[in-house]
């Protein structure tokens, strides 16, 4: 039995979180493999449904990062990303879902250590969590 | 009718009693009732006491508007002193829920609790808000004209303006617009809003430097040409009228400013004796401004 | 005060001060409050604005100076922070919206701790331990109340000796009794510890 | 049936050294629509981009993944190559197998695995991807700049000396601005009026100018190439274009108020012009003080007018211009001191702000250039400067205002040179001489013998004989707290936002700052420009600045407004939202999320529906979202596409 190795998917802004992401890559700074970067033009464009649906296909974690407050590309994209999320947050308790499975994250262009670092942390905490049981896992 | 529940505090009572009747006979008139606050305490003053413990500070303060809660009504204080240490001790009583408990643990043990309920409000808000100067003016019977007087505000009342919340803090108006309804002549002075060096503790460690504080008031005073000092804080009232003594005392300078609690100074606009206003106790006489006020009228 | 010949090291200032300050007067004040002294830039407006500094050697610029730079010792050791009459005038105007007074007043605490109370002040407090009031009634002012048509004593602890007690028993229970060193038995002042 | 190509760069040993490229391909060419996979040691290089384009032509791909580097650095070179091979370049997909997985993981199989998924992701998206093209809208060659201050003016006379017209709208009744009010400009203390009149009368001449002054831009519609505003002509009270400006009306006209232009240190006339070089030099009728106006009787400036221009009843105008680019360059006002009562401004009569000195100082003003003291008018020997006025305050303006410590010396250099024996004080906080040339102008006010007192004053009172305020603050060098009679204050007051800003920003959409100035687009990289396309900040309207800078962020925003203009059509990104008309409810919640006002409700034969302007969205998706009924759609970010690559990101075991 090989150890839990968890699955997580992240929706990163074109503008800041996705250019964090490169910043990582640039400066070589390690971090787990487990993540897949979906680009997506702004933080706001990310639909509860997206999240629902990663959970529902058994990912084990899903994060979605934008521009800090204020610094938003399309003005004010990531309040409304913010709203969504917590919103969806409070209501997964009900659902039967585990908040801490999903994951806002402000983390601007110039960010790359805090992308490495907060993809380190989300891993752990997911690991510790264990696998989400919606999914159908082979 | 109105009723509040009346904190006295210290100096009021222990001190300057004339002070207490005259406002709550003025407050009679205007068909305002003063409620005592049975068994309160020392408020205890807000510059010395939160200087040595604050939490004993707060704790005490809790205490006296948890006791003056029960009567069910606001809380008026006649001393800016009392006023800085009940009202800031709401304010951080009610902003802080974990301070708040930590305190009413305290006081459940001497069977009260802190609430929050009850308005902090200053004797000067009941006269220049729920009565106001049309209504003093009216009442006055024989109007003050002629008569200069200096205002002294105090800090506790007024500062810090961010919890207080009476406006300006640099050039307030209020006391002078009560003066002004009196028929007496607010006369500004240097340093108008100067301290007048009775707080923080200073009074009790080094009296010559609160001294030399209330010299420089008086001076500025005496040089702008004002008849009275009127003030609006006992501590502020005891510190110039007792302050005079002690500093002729030691410097041998004399000063003899009359010095009146605001209520007083409408008190004589109505014809109240100086004995029943509680003058004749003080350590200044008020001949000079009964004189003047007498000679006026001839 | 850790000076050498005429020459500070900042390297022997006690760095910690600022967290000391910050965790005497948090539970209190909210953090914030004690942490805008950092935002001090030295204009001197409090000092400027100060009726005390214009007779007395008291520098509120100069403690906040020295606080954030941790001159622990001359800070609570110093006589000047005591003559503050916490008028509010430098927290009224200060740019940089520094809490000044509270600081100050939490400083003060700290200072007592450390024993920097003086005889007079350990007096006042006791006055409140006996009567309830730091100023309390006097023979003369009983007869001038009565004069006046008051009761002899006002309806304070002067009046309620159960208000007093419980008074009392606040005062026990924040430790007030143990930082002035008050004595229950003798109902008096111990000496200085 | 599609051909997707995928393409997989070694980028060297970038990526080749942690993925096995080759074992990479041969899975990836086994997914669906996947015809061919190849690798290849640098993709982006000539010969890697001709493998591409040749596979485009001869093994007919419609659709291209290339695997390397991150979008931001090549995609635009692959997207050229698809182009050149006749394939449209919207079909093209980045897998980020090197920022996302050679330059951050070290086990190869784990991360060959991952590139895998990344591919499988970019293959599932591309699969979906539509053909778009960009849309092309027509550009109104000429450009709108608001507010005719020295900032205005730079604007202007750039864009219409490289040939393009300008519509150039002023508040007030004359051209010139705040600059026009200052006596002299440092550190080179030429005087304002000698640089500025020279440049204003230049916009009156330009043929390419359009000037419209006294008049205010009250709406403005449209988008980048292509907006509209209605401009309001305010009546001047006569006929301009009978008037001569012969200033006789000025002259005969027996009313006399203080004047706004001069700070209230000087009067004007009910008729009047801000000051003699004045552009136009057209004088306007203040309704406010107008005898005839206000109780019928004068008409003075009727009857002594010798071309008869006067016309009271005459109303405001209205008129639209059409511009394909707008430039924002509606200045400052300077902070009222009223509300730190603890200097007595207002109430004190010798303690003036620095503007209100700048009239005293300047040539043309109330004093000719004199410098005298409101209360007795007597020349004031002991002057004291109070800097940071509202400035760096929290109770009053956070910020610094960058020209206040200049401009104090410098006034305080001229009333020096002027009266060698007045002693001058200039009380600061610190001494922000970060200028060409400041330091040193600094250093030449000491050496003149100006007393720089480090404090910051906390408080002013005054003499009540002599009228002298004193001023009381801790010389914190000295340590002691200090006090000193002087004949005369001066407040440096700082920069505030304009007092209808808010009313220009709401019109055109900007964000503010916090400091209730303009935001730009970028703090450093993009400063005059607006989150608005087609949008620009010039001067102080977007923060506190001097002249210079406000004349290089003029010229900027020339540039910015001619990187318009300069274009007979705009090719308009294709990456946004549509709706799609039959499902749409016309709830209108899309149009209430758009920070761009780009979509509005249209009728549909007889229901309401969105309609979204492709030259205004921008493409974020927020409308996407907030649509009830998912009848609004982002271009290739569908969710059908987001979730086929969320099954491909999970898809794959771990």
């Amino acid at each position: 039995m090989t150890e839990f190795s968890p699955r997580i998917v992240a929706f990163c802004c074109n503008w800041c979180s996705y250019v964090g992401a490169d910043l990582a890559g640039t400066s070589r700074l390690q971090y787990p493999d487990n993540i897949r970067i979906i680009k997506v033009m702004c933080s706001g464009q990310v639909f509860p449904s997206y999240i629902l649906k990663a959970l529902e296909l058994g990912a084990d974690g899903v994060m979605v990062a934008g521009c800090h407050i204020g610094d938003c590309h399309y003005v004010s994209g990531n309040k409304k990303a913010q709203e969504r999320v917590e919103t969806l947050l409070r209501v997964m308790k009900t659902l039967g879902l585990d908040p801490r499975r999903v994951r806002l994250e402000w983390i601007s262009a110039s960010e790359g250590v805090k992308f490495a670092n907060t993809v380190k942390e989300f891993v752990e905490e997911v690991k510790e969590l264990g696998p989400n049981q919606l999914g159908v896992r082979e | 009718m109105k009723e509040y529940a009346i904190f006295l505090g210290c100096i009021i009572p222990n001190r300057y009693p004339g002070i207490e009747t005259t406002s709550t006979s003025i407050l009679k008139d205007f068909d305002i009732e003063l409620l005592p606050i049975n068994g309160a305490s020392c408020c205890p003053a807000p510059g010395v006491f939160s200087s040595f413990h604050l939490e004993s500070w707060l704790a005490i303060a809790a205490r006296n508007i948890a006791i003056g809660e029960e009567t069910g009504r606001d809380i008026v204080t006649m001393c800016n002193g009392c006023y800085g240490s009940l009202a800031e001790a709401n304010h951080l009583l009610n902003g802080n829920k974990e301070l708040k408990d930590k305190i009413n643990d305290i006081l459940s043990k001497v069977g009260c609790e802190f609430k929050g309920n009850s308005k902090i409000k200053h004797m000067i808000e009941v006269f220049s808000e729920d009565i106001g100067v049309k209504k003093i003016q009216e009442y006055m019977k024989n109007p003050l004209d002629g008569i200069k007087v200096c205002t002294h505000y105090g800090c506790h009342f007024l500062k810090p303006s961010e919890i207080k919340k009476h406006g300006s803090s640099e050039r307030p108006k209020f006391l002078d617009e009560l003066v002004r309804a009196t028929g007496a002549e607010s006369i500004d002075y240097k340093d108008k809003t100067m301290c007048c060096g009775f707080g923080g503790g200073v009074r009790a460690r080094d009296i010559d430097v609160t001294l030399d504080f209330t010299r420089e008031k008086l001076k500025n005073i005496i040089s702008a040409g004002g008849d009275c000092i009127v003030d609006q804080c006992a501590s502020c009232h005891l510190e110039f009228d007792r302050g005079q003594a002690e500093i002729k005392k030691i410097y041998g300078e004399e000063f003899r400013l009359p010095v009146l609690y605001f209520t007083q100074l409408i008190g004589l606009g109505i014809g109240m004796g100086q004995k029943e206003l509680g003058l004749t106790f003080q350590n200044i006489p008020a001949e000079s401004l009964l004189d003047k006020i007498n000679g006026r009228k001839k | 005060m850790p000076v050498t010949k005429n020459i500070i090291r900042i390297n022997d200032l006690n760095s910690g001060f600022i967290e000391e300050l910050v965790e005497s007067g948090r539970k209190i004040f909210g953090e914030d409050v004690l942490r805008s002294v950092e935002a001090c830039i030295q204009c001197g407006c409090c000092t400027g604005s100060c009726p005390s500094s214009r007779r007395t050697a008291f520098r509120t610029r100069k403690i906040f100076r020295e606080t954030s730079l941790g001159f622990k010792e001359s800070v609570l050791g110093s006589d000047d922070l005591w003559l503050c009459t916490t008028c509010y005038t430098c927290y009224e105007r200060c740019p940089r919206g520094v809490k000044t007074t509270d600081i100050i007043r939490v400083l003060r605490n700290m200072a007592v701790r450390q024993g920097y109370m003086a005889e007079a002040h350990r007096m006042t407090a006791s006055y409140v331990f006996k009567t309830g009031h730091g100023v309390p009634i006097n023979e003369e002012v009983q007869r001038q109340r009565v004069e006046l048509g008051l009761n002899r004593l006002p309806p304070t602890t002067h009046s309620f000796p159960e208000a007093l007690r419980s008074v009392q028993e606040v005062l026990r229970l924040t430790g007030f009794d143990e930082i002035v060193g008050f004595d229950w038995e003798t109902m008096e002042l111990r000496g200085r510890k | 049936m599609t051909n997707i190509g995928v393409y997989i760069c070694h980028c060297g040993t970038n990526i080749a050294g942690v993925v096995d490229v080759e074992a990479l391909a041969k899975r990836v060419a086994k997914l669906k629509d996947v015809s061919l996979a190849r690798d290849y040691k640098y993709m982006c290089s000539n010969p890697g981009q001709d493998l591409i384009r040749d596979d485009i032509k001869h093994r007919n791909l419609d659709r291209v993944v290339v695997a390397a580097c991150s979008p931001r650095m090549h995609e635009n070179t692959y997207k050229k190559v698809l182009a050149s091979a006749g394939l449209n370049p919207f079909l093209l997909e980045i897998a980020n197998i090197r920022e996302q997985a050679s330059w951050v993981h070290l086990d190869k199989e784990k991360t060959t695995n991952k590139a895998f998924d990344l591919i499988n992701m970019a293959v599932s998206k591309v699969r979906m991807d539509e053909p778009l093209t960009s849309m092309s809208a027509n550009v109104i060659q000429r450009v709108l700049v608001i507010g005719a201050g020295i900032a205005g003016i730079q604007t202007s006379l750039d864009i219409a000396n490289i040939g393009y017209d300008v519509v150039l709208v002023e508040k007030e009744q004359s051209i010139g601005g705040r600059m026009s009010q200052l006596g002299k400009t440092f550190p080179t203390l030429d005087c304002s009026a000698c640089i500025l009149t020279p440049k204003m009368v230049e916009v009156s001449s330009n043929p390419r100018i359009k000037l419209f002054t006294y008049s205010e831009v009250e709406e403005i519609s449209g988008f980048i190439g292509n907006f509209k505003a209605k401009i309001r002509k305010k009546s001047r009270g006569l006929d301009e274009s009978l008037c001569t400006g012969c200033g006789l009306c000025q002259e005969k006209c027996p009313t006399r108020v203080p004047s706004e232009y001069d700070e209230k240190m000087g009067k004007r006339k009910a008729i009047y012009t801000l000051f003699p070089q004045a552009v136009p030099n057209i004088p306007v009728i203040d309704r406010a003080s107008c005898l005839y106006i206000t109780k019928g009787k004068c008409g003075v400036c009727k009857k002594v007018c010798p071309v008869g221009a006067i016309d009271y009843e005459r109303g405001d105008e209205f008129i639209e211009e059409e511009v394909g680019a707008v430039v924002v360059a509606s200045g400052f006002d300077p902070f009222d001191p009223t509300s730190k009562e603890e200097y007595g401004f207002g109430i004190y009569k010798n303690v003036i702000t620095g503007l209100q000195l700048e009239r005293l100082l300047h040539a043309a003003g109330p004093t000719q250039g004199e410098v005298v003291r409101p209360s007795d008018g007597a020349v004031p020997k002991r002057i004291a400067f109070v800097q940071c006025v509202g400035s760096r305050d929290e109770h009053a303006n956070k910020y610094c205002s960058r020209v206040c410590c200049m401009y104090a010396i410098k006034n305080a250099l001229l009333i020096k040179e002027h009266h060698p024996e007045s002693e001058i004080f200039i009380y600061y906080i610190d001494i922000r001489a970060f200028g060409k040339g400041y330091e040193e102008f600094y250093k030449r006010a000491q050496e003149k013998g100006i007393k720089f007192m480090r404090g910051r004053v906390a408080e002013i009172f005054e003499e009540p004989a002599s009228r002298n305020p004193v001023i009381r603050a801790d010389d914190t060098l000295l340590g002691m707290v200090t006090e000193n009679e002087v004949d005369m204050v001066v407040l440096s007051v700082g920069m505030i936002p304009r007092s209808d800003s808010s009313r220009i920003q709401k019109m055109l959409g900007l964000a503010a700052s916090p400091d209730g100035f303009f935001m730009e687009a970028h703090a450093k990289l993009r400063p005059v420009d607006t989150l608005v396309d087609g949008v620009f900040l010039a001067g102080t309207a977007q923060g506190p600045k001097d002249i210079p800078d406000t004349v290089a962020q003029a010229k900027g925003a020339a540039s910015g407004a001619l990187g318009v203009v300069s274009h007979k059509a705009l090719l308009l990104s294709p990456l946004i939202s549509e709706v799609d008309e039959r499902l749409c409810r016309g709830c209108g919640d899309c149009k209430d999320v758009c920070e761009y006002g780009a979509i509005e409700l249209v009728t549909l034969d007889t229901r309401k529906v969105a309609k979204i302007n492709p030259a205004i969205c921008k493409g974020c998706g927020s409308c996407v979202v907030a649509c009830c009924n998912g009848s609004i759609k982002l271009r290739n970010f569908t969710d059908s596409i987001t979730f086929a690559m969320l099954e491909a990101a999970l898809g794959g075991a771990l």
